[in-house]
């Protein structure tokens, strides 16, 4: 197959599959299972065949007519990379998924959505017209959504909710960006884009910004990260770990896309990411320390992470030409966040398979005895925390140095600053987990002593097994992975500064890897076994006094699109009702006009006669005048409406009609002669 | 001025006045009628007064023809003739009704008329 | 020579109609007639589409006023396939959804003779043809509107009625002020206005915001649109046809022609009347689809949303552009289709498990799979999620939008796309996450004669979003007359 | 030839009225009419030929070439004025021949045709002399005939609103009759040619003589054609009538009083004269105000025949309205709205009138769901309705649209206005009476297709007025050309 070809197959293969596989699971689960298996293997396998092909080179793809603009397609090794994990991901939960769903309800639905984002997932790396990318992010958006309520109870659809509204926002406000961008550069092709957008004018921010934010709520960036913490813990953990292994890295490719390629890596729009870099690394941080459900933590790592990712292609930007290893940096912690995080995900994830639980409090020691489970997700916890002879190990140094040469270029005093943060995030990414592993893999708890092999069987072990190689094999021979991607250097115009022959275990390197774990450890020591844990009964009880803090989503978020909610409703549902309100206004009104009550005149003049004649004619007495319209007994009341009717019936009269007619003939002579 | 001089006119109009206060004002049928016949009468008068030349004779050839100046205008009072023949007709025809009114409600008190509705 | 084609499409209804009020058919054959004549109808209409184009007939010339004229162009000709596509598709959802119904031939009279004045007002070459086929669908529709013959219904078409003929007297205001500038009410691309100076500037304004409110009563423009929502006491086809095709779009089609064949933009831009109206059709946006949160029952949230998708069309006509101009007949097109599928589905719940409010439709996506997913492809079309058709209007109508330097038109839009979104995916997942698990409950699927409808509008959606540039270059072809 | 054929419509009219008497019979009474009225039918179709080829002419009767004999002018109004006149009394008569019995008292019948002969004739005298007082002599005539042809149903309604009616225009009559001896002592001219003549050399003499004549002209001819708010009696009259003669009355008696006024204001004196007054705002005034406010009282109306009349009223308004816009265009306009509203009125008032017998009840309310029982009848008065509305084509559209355009062409954008609320006035009182009519479940309950229909020879005059003024409308352009002539 040409390249051409292979990279038409890795698209539309897996969704003629998708829909094959949905009638399938009709007739049988366990046909359809093996079937997705070997979809997601064969993608895999096709994936890796086209490394061949990019190594060096491109690969393109464009059909035109199709939706409007054409479908540009290009896979180039830049993209590989996000490719590659994604097919990669998606084979081990597919095989994950296929052990840990077994006692979920709607399996069919969840393999649907689970291909389709799958498939859109791919088409978001590999798409070159940026109308071809956001639809594809729209499908994402959309078909990820099934995955994170699929437990259809209302947590699960509380997070739905907010997710499904900040990836709907995130997207228009991506439209927006794309529409000015298409008024302004009437072009959608990347490749094309980044000769025009940097010339633009101060348009250019407005129309990247825009990428920005609508990536960026993707990318869990704060302060559009709201819905991680809450999708995460709510969907079935292949869900969550297929979000935080990949989904979010849609945003961070967009990203990229946006500041590196068609900004031209603008100084701008750079320190701005290593602003919100740390920002992520700071908050994500320090929120999963509190987190006692297992899969907030590892959500609010996440985010951490995104923040590495945030910080390194902010770096970029800063490095001008000597950008080479912050580009590599970010991209290889791409590479191993993606493995490591849903190597965690799918640990725990099989934790729940068994306990039905998320609480820290309730799993307490639950892997003490499972030698497998516990060096896997040691082996994760080592790289997530840059344990070296682990691949985090390896990114995060590269990032670091990035940072520092930053630093050292733009000579501000900010580095320091900036190496302080590093170390502190770095030192908070130990901690939580730190508290993650003892809580589960070093407590002691009778409950769990049973075995569960039966529980866990190959299929939920074998994908964690096998990301543990690739931790351990990336961790040891880091320069192995760089070398593969040569192509980058083309691509993002690398003037080759020697990324590839870093000495990644210098001295200096561990020492300060070893520095931040120690300082993540006296963290640990220090406030959360001081703050957070408490002795109950003789045994630990771990405390969140992070609920009852600030919430960005319900004391900010909600609070705001209440009152807007409010207030757009009262005016327009004025509006809605403005003609039946006028109507209703002047009926209500002529209404009651016409049932106001007052004395007949002649009643009225009646009773002065009669009062007249009560005292002896002589004088007229305004007391009992006033007694009696007090009383308002010898009155006849009547109401305009019942006046009106009389003055009509007597209007039709003879006598009144003359009479109008005298004035009529009157009032036109005066008139006509007044006038005159 | 003019009111004095033009006396027929003055009268014929306050003459009218008289006949259409005389309908307006009164319950009566008859009297409504008969308020009516004046307004016509003013009207009459008014006419003929436009066709009326003091000094000269009414177009009757009694002695000799004294030649178009001697005469009044005759036409208006040609005119008249017919307009005292509409003008009885139209009351011969009121004053019929009234009877038939009269027949049907038991008054020609036009308010009590008024108060008893129906067919 | 074949000019005398034209008027059948308009005739033929018409003498079904008739037909079927006197005779008084049974059912069965009532439904043969208006089968045969629907498709009879589309086979003419696309012939005169297709293959004899730039025809035109005098029906009555009576004068150079009392001209009754037919001389459908290209606009003409795509609105007249539009409506004559979609109400084959109307025809047999009516033949299944209306079985139980009473007075059925009635119904189905006034159904077709109203296609035959939509027709008219597609073909309708001067402004006076179009004015009378716009008064007789006011009083053709009504009968539909009111079908069920209840108090309510018959006060709701009150309203209807009332609000129609207002609006008519706004446009024959517009009408007589236009006709004393110009004496002329031909259609041409581009306007007829030859004379325009500063002293008749303002006779031109007023005729124009005139004619717009009038129009605009029709097409639902805040604040005339409440008789939109109350009409929904109609059996849904009429619903839904009054929402997608024949009334509504009745209103934007004639919309479009004062704006571009009686005025011509330039001179509109000169009185600055679009600038005005702008305001009303960006209110018209907002507010149908902010009420449409608020309205817990379907028919209604899908009539607001209609008033919110309306302004999307108006908006192309305030905002002289090419690319907002085909933006807004594509959204013409495509919410004919997307709004006649979503409704044919509130339909079918209706008809199948008399359910009305979202509250009560949990889980309903699980007995009515296929039905549901339609629903879910035409929201998300209406969203504009790409690569559904929504998407592509609603690209051309920000675009040119943008081009005039307009960003409050792509911001307004993208707005009401959320607030869409906030409205119509609760209904989704309500429909298909929520309620027992699908193990526990039956498939019940609508019957064939509705269900086929559904399904083939929904493909028919779907390829128009992968493929609209069919439609866009016979747009285009359309729009270069006129800009 | 032709220059006689006014004199002989008039003579065969009067002398059909006088044989009528001398036989007795009922049959023959109505047999007569409707000869008499077919005979007058054709000869002012001959008429109306005759001045569309050759052009008006003078007839004098009495005494030729002088300048006092009685001259009766025949110009293109007239000429169409009378083939109206004609035509939709003979359809009227033609109607009466089936359904007279239903509300005359049996031996009333021959004198109730006398006195339509006495009617019709009295009417062609007014639009056809060119004659102030013959006018007068004319007008009171009609008035007479017109008193006796609602008095006959013999009711206490009747009765009352005949004396209303009497009264009325007594006093109307008297400020014509006013107006007439003013003009006379200003010009000693009786011959409206000839005043005219002399009127427009020497008006600025006598500035306040002339306004007063107008004022006169206008309130005596306005309580006649009941311009608002001199209309007072018309509602109770118009709907107590027996059905024919209401129909005649709203249709042709009130419209020609509105053309004399035209003649007075127009021929008589001039547009110039006429525009330096402020007599025509006054007339456009009322004539607007009778628009809304004839509207807004048929609104409130309960009995079918009253709101019919009510929006006779407003129709009147109309008239009034394009006669007090002072150009030739909206004169013409005015006389087109009297031909189509003719044709109109009558109809619709036939047409209720059948609807009225049918169910016995003259009640809005009780006419629910007429249109499954009688459903021709209700599609005919639709398409009455229709054309009051303002439905194009249909000649009440036609009438608005020029009045409307007459309005603006003297920049009075705001007139426009006034004409439009109002036809959407006569959208609300029309539609309820056909929407109950056809729809509604409970209107329809129990009702039985076509039970009361009646047979197709009593509805033909309808139809044939409907077809007729789908006609009007249609050719609206050619007759208002025509009508445009004469000014």
């Amino acid at each position: 197959m040409s390249a051409e070809n292979l990279l038409a197959f890795i698209i539309l293969f897996p969704s003629l599959c998708t829909a094959i596989a949905y009638f399938l699971g009709n007739k049988d689960e366990k046909i359809r299972n093996i079937f997705l298996i070997f979809v997601t293997l064969i993608n895999f396998v096709a994936v890796l065949c086209l490394f061949k092909y990019i190594k060096t080179d491109t690969v393109e793809i464009s059909v035109p007519y199709i939706m409007g603009s054409g479908l540009h397609l290009k896979l180039n090794s830049f993209r590989y990379i996000f490719v590659f994990i994604t097919s990669f991901v998606w084979f081990i939960i597919t095989v994950y998924s296929s052990q840990y769903l077994i006692n979920y309800i709607h399996r069919n639905r969840y393999y649907l959505f689970f291909m389709i984002t799958y498939v859109s997932t791919i088409g978001i790396f590999i798409s070159e017209n940026l109308l071809n990318l956001f639809t594809f992010f729209e499908i994402m958006s959309f078909a990820s959504y099934p995955l994170i309520i699929h437990d259809e109870d209302e947590k699960a659809h509380s997070a739905g909710r907010t997710y499904i509204i900040m990836a709907t926002a995130g997207g228009l406000v991506l439209l927006m960006g794309i529409f000015i961008l298409f008024s302004y550069t009437n072009t959608l092709d990347i490749n094309e884009l980044s000769d025009i957008l940097p010339y633009l004018g101060n348009i250019k921010y407005v129309i990247s910004s825009l990428f920005i934010i609508g990536f960026g709520v993707k990318a869990g960036m704060v302060p559009l990260h709201i819905w991680l913490p809450k999708a995460h813990p709510a969907a079935p953990t292949p869900a969550s770990a297929i979000l935080s292994g990949i989904l979010v890295k849609t945003g961070i490719f967009g990203i990229i896309l946006t500041v590196v390629f068609m900004m031209k890596c603008d100084i701008y729009l750079s320190i701005f990411l290593v602003i919100v870099g740390f920002l992520n690394m700071f908050t994500g941080g320090f929120l999963a320390i509190f987190q006692n459900n297992i899969k907030k933590n590892l959500a609010y790592s996440s985010m951490s992470q995104m923040g590495y990712l945030l910080l390194g292609i902010g770096c970029i930007g800063l490095l001008k030409d000597h950008q080479a290893i912050a580009v590599y940096g970010t991209l290889f912690h791409v590479f191993n966040h993606a493995i490591f995080k849903v190597m965690l995900f799918m640990g725990i994830g099989i934790i729940y398979m068994v306990t039905h639980k998320l609480d820290i409090n309730d799993i307490q020691g639950f892997g003490r005895f499972k030698p497998v489970l516990k060096l896997t997700f040691f082996i994760g916890f080592c790289a997530i925390i840059g344990m070296p002879g682990f691949n985090g190990f390896a990114s995060k140094t590269m990032i670091h140095h990035a940072l520092t040469e930053a630093g050292h270029l733009n000579h501000s005093n900010l580095a320091i600053i900036g190496d302080i943060l590093f170390y502190v995030c770095g030192a908070f990414t130990t901690a939580y987990l730190f508290k993650l592993y003892t809580a589960i893999f070093v407590e002691n708890n009778s409950r769990y002593y049973a075995s569960y092999k039966k529980d866990i069987n190959s299929r939920a072990l074998f994908p964690m097994v096998a990301s543990a190689i690739l931790i351990v094999i990336f961790g040891l021979k880091p320069n192995w992975f760089l070398y593969q991607f040569e192509g980058i250097n083309e691509i993002f115009n690398l003037h080759n500064t020697g990324v590839f022959d870093i000495n990644f275990y210098s001295f200096s390197n561990i020492v300060s890897a070893l520095i931040t774990i120690g300082l993540g450890i006296l963290i640990y020591v220090f406030f959360i076994n001081k703050k957070l844990i408490t002795i109950v009964d003789n045994k630990k009880v771990y405390v969140n006094p992070s609920i009852n803090w600030f919430n960005l989503e319900q004391d900010l978020y909600k609070p705001i699109l209440i009152i807007l909610f409010k207030i757009s409703t009262v005016v327009l549902h004025v509006v809605d009702n403005i003609i039946l309100t006028f109507y209703n206004f002047i009926y209500t009104l002529i209404k009651y006009i016409s049932n106001i009550e007052f004395i007949e005149f002649s009643s009225l003049i009646n009773s002065i006669n009669n009062n007249k004649k009560e005292t002896n004619e002589s004088k007229f007495d305004y007391s009992t005048l006033e007694k009696n319209i007090e009383n308002r007994t010898e009155f006849i009341k009547t109401t305009v409406k019942e006046d009106l009717k009389d003055a009509r019936y007597k209007m039709n009269s003879i006598t009144y009609s003359i009479f109008l007619l005298g004035a009529v003939l009157v009032f036109i002579l005066l008139a006509v002669i007044i006038f005159k | 001025m003019g009111i004095v001089t033009n006396y027929f006119e003055t009268c014929s109009i306050i003459l009218f006045g008289v006949g259409f206060a005389t309908l307006m004002f009164h319950r009566n049928l008859i009297k409504k009628i008969i308020g009516m016949n004046i307004m016509d009468t003013a009207v009459f008068l008014f006419f003929i007064a436009k066709g009326y030349i003091s000094g000269k004779e009414a177009p009757i050839i009694t002695n000799s023809y004294k030649g178009i100046e001697g005469y009044v205008n005759p036409v208006p009072t040609a005119l008249m003739l017919t307009g005292i023949v509409v003008a009885v007709s139209t009351t011969a025809f009121a004053l019929a009704l009234t009877i038939k009114l009269h027949e049907k409600y038991g008054t020609i008190d036009l308010d009590e008329i008024i108060r008893m509705k129906g067919d | 020579m074949f000019d005398f084609i034209l008027i059948l499409p308009i005739l033929i209804p018409f003498i079904t109609g008739l037909l079927i009020l006197l005779i008084k058919p049974n059912v069965k054959k009532t439904e043969k007639y208006i089968m045969f004549t629907v498709i009879v109808n589309f086979i003419i209409t696309a012939y005169t589409s297709f293959i004899y184009k730039g025809l035109s007939f005098h029906i009555l010339k009576f004068n150079n006023l009392l001209d009754i004229y037919l001389a459908p162009d290209t606009l003409g000709s795509i609105f007249a396939m539009l409506v004559s596509v979609l109400w084959i598709f109307t025809t047999f959802y009516s033949f299944d959804y209306m079985s139980h119904e009473h007075n059925l031939n009635r119904f189905y009279a006034f159904f077709i003779m109203t296609l035959g004045i939509t027709l008219g007002i597609a073909f309708s070459g001067n402004l006076i043809t179009l004015y009378i086929f716009y008064e007789m669908l006011t009083l053709c529709t009504f009968p539909l509107v009111i079908h069920s013959d209840t108090e309510e219904a018959l006060k709701c078409g009150r309203k209807y009625l009332l609000y129609s003929f207002i609006g008519a007297a706004f446009v024959l205001f517009g009408i007589i002020i236009f006709f004393s500038q110009t004496g002329n009410l031909d259609f041409t691309a581009g306007g007829i206005v030859k004379l325009f100076n500063n002293s008749n500037k303002n006779y031109f304004l007023m005729s124009y915001i005139f004619f717009f409110i009038g129009f605009g009563v029709k097409a639902a423009l805040v604040p005339f649109h409440s008789w939109l929502p109350s009409a929904m006491v109609a059996p849904t086809p009429v619903s839904s046809l009054l929402h997608a095709v024949a009334v509504v779009k009745s209103g934007v089609f004639s919309l479009t022609r004062m704006t571009y064949y009686i005025f011509g933009w330039k001179i509109i831009e000169q009185t600055g009347g679009n600038d005005y109206m702008l305001v009303f059709v960006l209110l018209t946006i907002l507010m149908g689809s902010f009420l449409a949160l608020h309205q817990q029952n379907l028919k209604k949230r899908l009539a607001y949303s209609t008033i919110s998708q309306l302004g999307y069309i108006m908006l192309g006509l305030v905002v002289f552009s090419e690319n907002a101009f085909i933006g807004g007949m594509l959204h013409m097109l495509f919410h004919a289709m997307i709004k006649i599928t979503l409704f044919f589905c509130v339909g079918a719940i209706m008809h199948y498990y008399h359910k009305t409010e979202i509250s009560e439709i949990e889980g309903i996506g699980k007995s009515m799979p296929k039905t549901m997913i339609c629903f879910t492809i035409a929201s998300i079309s209406l969203i504009g999620i790409p690569p559904a058709n929504g998407f592509v209007s609603k690209w051309y109508l920000a675009i040119g939008g943008l081009e005039l330097g307009a960003y409050f038109v792509p911001i307004i839009l993208l707005l009401s796309a959320l607030l869409t979104a906030g409205y119509l995916i609760p209904v989704i997942t309500t429909a298909f996450f929520k309620g027992p698990p699908s193990s526990e409950v039956d498939i019940k699927e609508p019957g064939n004669l509705m269900l086929m409808p559904i399904i083939v509008l929904t493909c028919i959606s779907v390829i128009t979003g992968f493929f609209p540039n069919l439609l866009i270059s016979v747009l285009q072809k359309a729009s270069s007359v006129l800009f | 030839m032709y220059k006689y054929f006014p004199l002989i419509n008039v003579f065969v009219l009067m002398i059909t009225a006088f044989t009528i008497p001398i036989v007795r019979k009922k049959k023959i009474a109505r047999e007569l009419s409707i000869f008499s009225n077919a005979v007058i039918l054709i000869l002012s179709i001959f008429i109306l030929v005759n001045v569309i080829s050759i052009g008006d002419f003078h007839y004098k009767a009495g005494y030729p070439n002088t300048f006092f004999g009685i001259d009766w002018y025949i110009g293109s109004i007239e000429s169409v004025l009378s083939v109206l006149f004609a035509f939709v009394s003979l359809l009227i008569v033609i109607y009466s021949y089936k359904s007279i019995e239903h509300e005359v008292p049996n031996e009333k019948i021959d004198f109730y045709y006398i006195l339509l002969n006495l009617l019709l004739a009295s009417l062609l005298g007014i639009i056809y002399t060119n004659d102030l007082f013959n006018s007068y002599v004319f007008i009171e005539v009609s008035t007479l005939a017109s008193c006796g042809i609602i008095v006959i149903k013999d009711k206490k309604a009747n009765i009352k609103a005949t004396i209303k009616y009497l009264i009325m225009s007594t006093v109307g009559s008297g400020l014509i009759l006013m107006a007439i001896a003013y003009i006379y002592s200003l010009t000693g001219h009786l011959n409206m040619s000839l005043i005219h003549e002399v009127i427009i050399k020497n008006y600025t003499q006598y500035p306040n003589s002339v306004l007063i004549i107008l004022v006169l002209f206008t309130v005596g001819l306005g309580v006649k054609s009941a311009m608002f708010p001199l209309h007072g009696w018309l509602p109770d009259a118009h709907s107590s009538a027996p059905t024919p003669s209401s129909a005649l009355l709203s249709g042709l008696v009130i419209k020609v009083y509105a053309f004399t006024l035209i003649k007075i204001l127009y021929r008589v004196f001039s547009f110039s004269i006429v525009n330096e007054t402020i007599i025509l705002n006054v007339i456009i005034l009322l004539g607007s105000c009778g628009m809304i406010f004839g509207s807004i009282m048929a609104i409130t109306q309960k009995e079918l025949k009253r709101m019919v009349a009510y929006s006779s009223i407003a129709q009147m308004g109309y008239v009034f309205f394009g006669i007090g816009l002072g150009t030739p265009a909206g004169v013409a306009t005015a006389v087109f709205h009297i031909v189509g509203h003719a044709v109109t009125k009558s109809a619709l008032f036939l047409c209720s009138g059948l609807m009225i017998e049918k169910v016995g009840s003259k009640k809005i309310s009780d006419l629910k769901g007429i249109g499954k029982e009688m459903p021709l009848a209700l599609v005919l008065f639709t398409l009455g309705a229709f054309s009051m509305i303002g439905i194009p084509i249909l000649p009440g559209f036609i009438s608005k649209w020029y009045l409307s355009l007459a309005c603006i062409e003297i920049n009075r954008l705001s007139l426009v206005i006034i004409i439009l609320t109002s036809s959407i006035l006569n959208v609300i009182y029309y539609f309820p009476i056909i929407i109950n009519g056809f729809f509604g479940h409970e209107n329809l309950e129990g009702k039985v297709y076509k039970s009361k229909s009646v047979s197709i020879d009593r509805m033909l005059p309808i139809i044939f007025l409907m077809t007729a003024m789908v006609l009007v409308g249609g050719f609206s352009k050619n007759i208002l050309n025509f009508i445009s002539t004469a000014f």
